[in-house]
């Protein structure tokens, strides 16, 4: 996997060549487009298994969003981490977590990643380092920033990638957190997903500024914009961003424009939007297409390759439901574990 | 206007309310997030910002402290705000707003300045929306001097006190529970209000007193109706305000029935009952008790995922008659 | 080290604390707003700063909701942080963090995390602050799963809670009444804890229990100390733990003495005392009972700035005495 | 009074001419310098009392930043409203208060401003404008975005204008209302009062950028720093930003670097800042003798003028706390008056 692998030696290379295409090897890229394909396959198998009501409650999709969570975290090492949000599917994919786990989470089962107590809002993988979704826009955010204190104080060399959406810029946490990261130079690095929308509201209408990275400024902190649907882009962004917190020069903000193709969770009905612009995304601006050409031109996969990484992701996704499907549910003399760490007498 | 009876579903009622308020009064205005063409989270403002416009149904930032301070700050200059606040979990960022400046104003200006915001919140579980999306913290605001606590379980509630909320000079917090925004029941058309200081006996009954809140009014309905073929006679009083508590209805009952029992969804420990079981102890109606006071609440856990974790974390319609069935027959 | 007793003032009491668990265990440290060269608003954190240097003391920006989540985060990751909310008013900033992610987060992840947080909080009213920073909020916190509320009442309990506190694995409330600072007591020396899930006897008697929690014991105490004169013997339970309250303890007391009043300091309706109340009417010490159960808490007000009004807005000595002849004297 | 007065017509003036000496007449300018002396009396006056144990609580002093308040307020209108903070009673004084009902409120009388319920921390004149000072730091500034939100709802011409301090700005609340008011465009002026430092934590220390008016980048406004013991350079920079936000432009940021000469609040030991620092700040740059000294080169008033503005100030502060001696304390049978609004039945 492109997290776990080393970037390719820079060489020689011509300078309009992708980033990625410069640092990392086909097995990585092929491998970044097979978890793009994991996770595009992960929401539609959960959207179906939403609609056929075998989860319930609510769930956030990021079908459109793949090339932000996949170009992100394949520029992280070993050990660093990452805080995910509400729209986290795809953070927890890219990030390396089990899809059977996390299926049976959905399906509110023991063998979840949140034993059947979280749900898609608070699914998590903490031992790897996904310090988890959260419930609460920018809720995650200084808890994030406190997860890099932590990183700084015991000296050691990880670095906290940490997920938020456009609408979660105007939450006083972000303000409270960002400027404390900034002050004290913490490794982390601010990773806005903007898919234009807050829930129902459009940047411009929530944010007095143009862009969210705009609002580096205000914190004396490097802020850029790049264009969220291409995961060299996105790679290239945050592996500068996160290199410059693992030295030690503090955070950034990285804001990657791109757009959810389905409504904000399960009830919209996207009286918000036009038409017109969600097809334009969905039929001209689609991530995975674009990578799928980008891996072509640079001779690194064909439609025969990239059918047999579909089938593979297909299948995974297959077997995930299977394994939550059979997988038990918690007993109900249980309702109250977990409140308190169980203690030895 | 006609005060025929329609019937309406509760989401419905507290919309034709705010339509009332704000074509009777301009200086009332909806603010919160998504509750202009999205028409709010659970569709309650619907079509609001179609009749009344952006400057009177205001879609803020995600921004719940902001949000609230704004309306304190818009309130105490002559407007009557309604802040809608997505999900009740989420005025755990807006409680300074509301607790140290709403609440307080008032108060610490000597009277010289009135705050009247309504707070709408949708709060409970029921939906799997887990832990940070489904809780019932009223207790908390009813703890507050200077707020007021309102939980309609009707439509026909949901219409009225809200409107009284909006007459009412003074900080009204309205939860809203979010498995009754679909309940249908009967609301007259046009204007009129339910006071926000009387509980309401919702069944006569002699046996036993049950004291209930919002949803769980319906669901001790349930359970007395279904306690009547075992020849229990039970009154059940539907609490509607947690603050400023209506102790006489309760008392009266109690002297009648001698048995109490209170049931809500909120964590049990410190929630409503224990206010009510504490305040008939130290009333007369003390003297008249039968039995020990019993209380129903949610579980000692926040509310899980998982569905029937999520019911068992909350009183059901067979707990609620196996407790007041013992509770009943049970003499101390 | 050696377990002799000195005198030392509760706010000293609560730095030997911080100090004795930051030499041991790196990963504790202080944060909060003016917790360094300042010595802190109450002057408890003192000289730690010039002990542990400003990476293990560390002063943040005013932002409580930020500091609060830096906390947890850091808690997540194998820290353990004392976060000190300058006054506990300003909680109601760091609500989101405190309950909706810490006291929920190893729910919500099954058991994957902890999240050892200490949250160090002055309390109370007295110092003539007014109604924004002398609020007593601990019965919000006790109402919340997950969390645990302590509230000491002497330097020895402030010490020995407190490393307890920095023990536990979970989040963990600290309310620390501001009046109490300066209270002087027998503390030991070297390292020792008292456990967070028992209430105190300090002082026996069998015709009356009060259960008193924080600056109120002493006011208890000394009320009890008076009523000797006139025959009474008062049984005093120092409460201690607002979240899990010791049940058994009091029910024991009010088993022998069949009289209970409870005396908190924070607004009567649904403070601690309901839930006492409550509590006792559903355990087997009901039966005992020979009078109702007396709660006296604040008045329904915000503090006021005037300092007799102050004073009036909280039990005090005289009020305590009163009711607890009313009590120990009538007989129902 | 300046405030309620009319700025002097522009006329054809040397550009070198600090602005007030350009848009105000000597009487204004007088009776703004006699508010500053009236500030500097009070607090004195209040300072002795507390020590004297007449007041009890605490209370937070302002002097050496009388330029901010009388400069800032100076510029507004008849029916402008201000949001104040904790380090109040400077603004309340500046904004026409009536000063025997401010120490009765600090004596705990009946005759204060709130009735002896508020204290310092919340001394108001709601009816006049002065929303009030605050006990939660930024907790005023949503306020005071509602109050402009107000004002922009009902078409009415009025500018609110909002002090808090330095580090104020770095609490959430300050993100979330600037961004809305922002946004909305509303008729508000953030004034921030950089007194170097948030209680015993510098600047430098608590927010990531240099100046506060730094932030104002990050909202897409105006945001400007000037010299806030200069009464002129304040009246400049916050008429600027008062016309902007009266003619629907929206809000700025207008940052005034002043000191407090006394401690934070009365149980300050001074420990973070030098003596040195101190010094220089009360004997090189006090905003008082610095506007003496000006008013003098102006021809606009000499020792004599000046000594007898002092007296009246003097005799003004000594009669107001003699009034709120002689005042009634509230009955405590009332302790629980004004919870709620008394409704008639
Ligand atoms: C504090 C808080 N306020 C509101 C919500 C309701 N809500 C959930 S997601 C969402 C929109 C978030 O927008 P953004 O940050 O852009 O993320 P996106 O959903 O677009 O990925 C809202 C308003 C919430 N969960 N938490
Ligand atoms: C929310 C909140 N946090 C902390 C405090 C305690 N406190 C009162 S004033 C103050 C410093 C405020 O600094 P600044 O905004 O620069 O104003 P200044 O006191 O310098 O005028 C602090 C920390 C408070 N009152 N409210
Ligand atoms: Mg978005
Ligand atoms: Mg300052």
């Amino acid at each position: 996997m492109a997290r776990n692998g080393h970037a390719a030696d820079k060489g020689e290379v011509a300078a309009n060549v992708p980033f990625v295409f410069q640092h990392y090897s086909r097995d990585e890229l092929l491998d970044v487009l097979y978890k793009m394909y994991v996770i595009r396959r992960f929401e539609e198998g959960a959207e179906n298994s939403y609609m056929r009501g075998l989860i319930h409650g609510t769930m956030h999709l990021s079908i459109g969003q793949e090339a932000v969570a996949t170009g992100a975290i394949m520029t992280l090492q070993e050990n660093d981490q990452i805080m995910s949000n509400h729209r986290g599917h795809g953070h927890c994919v890219a990030f390396g977590a089990d899809v059977n786990r996390m299926f049976a989470e959905f399906f509110g089962k023991v063998t979840g990643y949140c034993k059947g107590r979280g749900g898609s809002m608070h699914i998590a993988d903490f031992k790897s380092g996904n310090l988890g979704a959260n419930g609460i826009v920018g809720g995650g955010i200084p808890i994030a920033v406190g997860a890099a204190f932590a990183v700084k104080s015991k000296k050691e060399e990880k670095v906290v990638l940490c997920f938020f959406g456009d609408g979660a810029n105007n939450e006083g946490a972000f303000h409270e957190a960002v400027n404390m990261a900034a002050l004290w130079k913490l490794p982390i690095v601010f990773l806005c997903e903007n898919n234009g929308y807050g829930l129902s509201v459009s940047v411009a209408r929530a944010s007095s500024v143009p862009n969210i990275s705009d609002r580096a400024k205000g914190y004396g902190i490097p802020g850029v914009t790049v264009d969220g649907n291409c995961v060299s882009d996105v790679a290239e962004a945050v592996s500068e961003a996160v290199e410059r917190a693992r030295s030690g020069e503090g955070p950034s903000i990285v804001e990657c424009k791109t757009y959810r193709h389905r409504g904000h969770s399960k009830s919209d009905r996207n009286r918000y939007r036009t038409k017109e612009e969600i097809d334009d995304w969905i039929k001209n601006r689609d991530p995975i297409d674009r990578f799928e050409m980008e891996l072509k031109q640079h001779g690194f996969g064909s439609d025969e390759v990239f059918e047999e990484l579909r089938q593979r992701a297909s299948a995974t996704i297959d077997g995930a439901i299977e394994f939550a499907k059979n997988s038990e549910s918690p007993s109900i003399a249980d309702v109250s574990q977990y409140v308190y760490t169980e203690q030895a007498q | 206007m006609t005060q025929e009876a329609r019937e309406l579903s509760y989401a419905i009622a507290i919309r034709e309310a705010m339509g009332l308020a704000m074509e009777a009064d301009p200086t009332v205005f909806l603010m919160g997030e998504d509750v202009g063409v999205y028409g709010g989270a659970f569709q309650v403002s619907g079509d609001l910002i179609d009749r009344f416009g952006p400057e009177r149904v205001i879609e803020t930032p995600i921004a719940e402290l902001g949000g609230a301070g704004l309306c304190v700050g818009a309130a105490m200059n002559g407007m009557k705000p309604i802040f809608e606040i997505q999900f009740s979990d989420f005025a755990t960022l807006a409680l300074d707003q509301i607790v140290n400046q709403a609440a307080k104003a008032r108060f610490m200006l000597g009277g010289e300045v009135s705050v009247p915001l309504v707070v709408r919140m949708p709060a409970g579980s029921g939906t799997g929306a887990a832990a940070q999306h489904s809780q019932s913290l009223e207790a908390w605001f009813a703890h507050v001097p200077g707020l007021k606590v309102v939980q309609p379980s009707t439509p026909y509630e949901a219409k009225g006190m809200l409107l009284a909320a909006l007459e009412d000079p003074d900080p009204v917090m309205v939860f809203e529970h979010k498995l009754l925004y679909k309940m249908v029941g009967e609301v007259p058309e046009g204007y009129y209000t339910v006071p926000l200081d009387k509980a309401k006996v919702v069944r006569e009954g002699k046996d036993l007193t049950i004291v209930a809140s919002s949803i769980m009014v319906h669901k001790a309905l349930e359970a007395a109706e279904k306690l009547t073929e075992e020849g229990l006679d039970i009154e059940v009083i539907d609490l509607r305000i947690a603050r400023p508590m209506d102790k006489q209805t309760i008392i009266e009952s109690v002297k009648k029935t001698s048995r109490l029992m209170c049931v809500h969804e909120a964590v049990k420990t410190l929630g409503i009952g224990a206010e009510i079981s504490a305040m008939i102890c130290e009333s007369e109606a003390f003297d008249y008790l039968d039995a020990p006071i019993v209380r129903l609440g949610g579980t000692e856990n926040p509310i899980p995922y998982n569905p029937e974790l999520e019911k068992a974390s909350v009183p059901q319609v067979p707990g609620i008659i196996e407790a007041a069935r013992d509770l009943a027959k049970g003499v101390r």
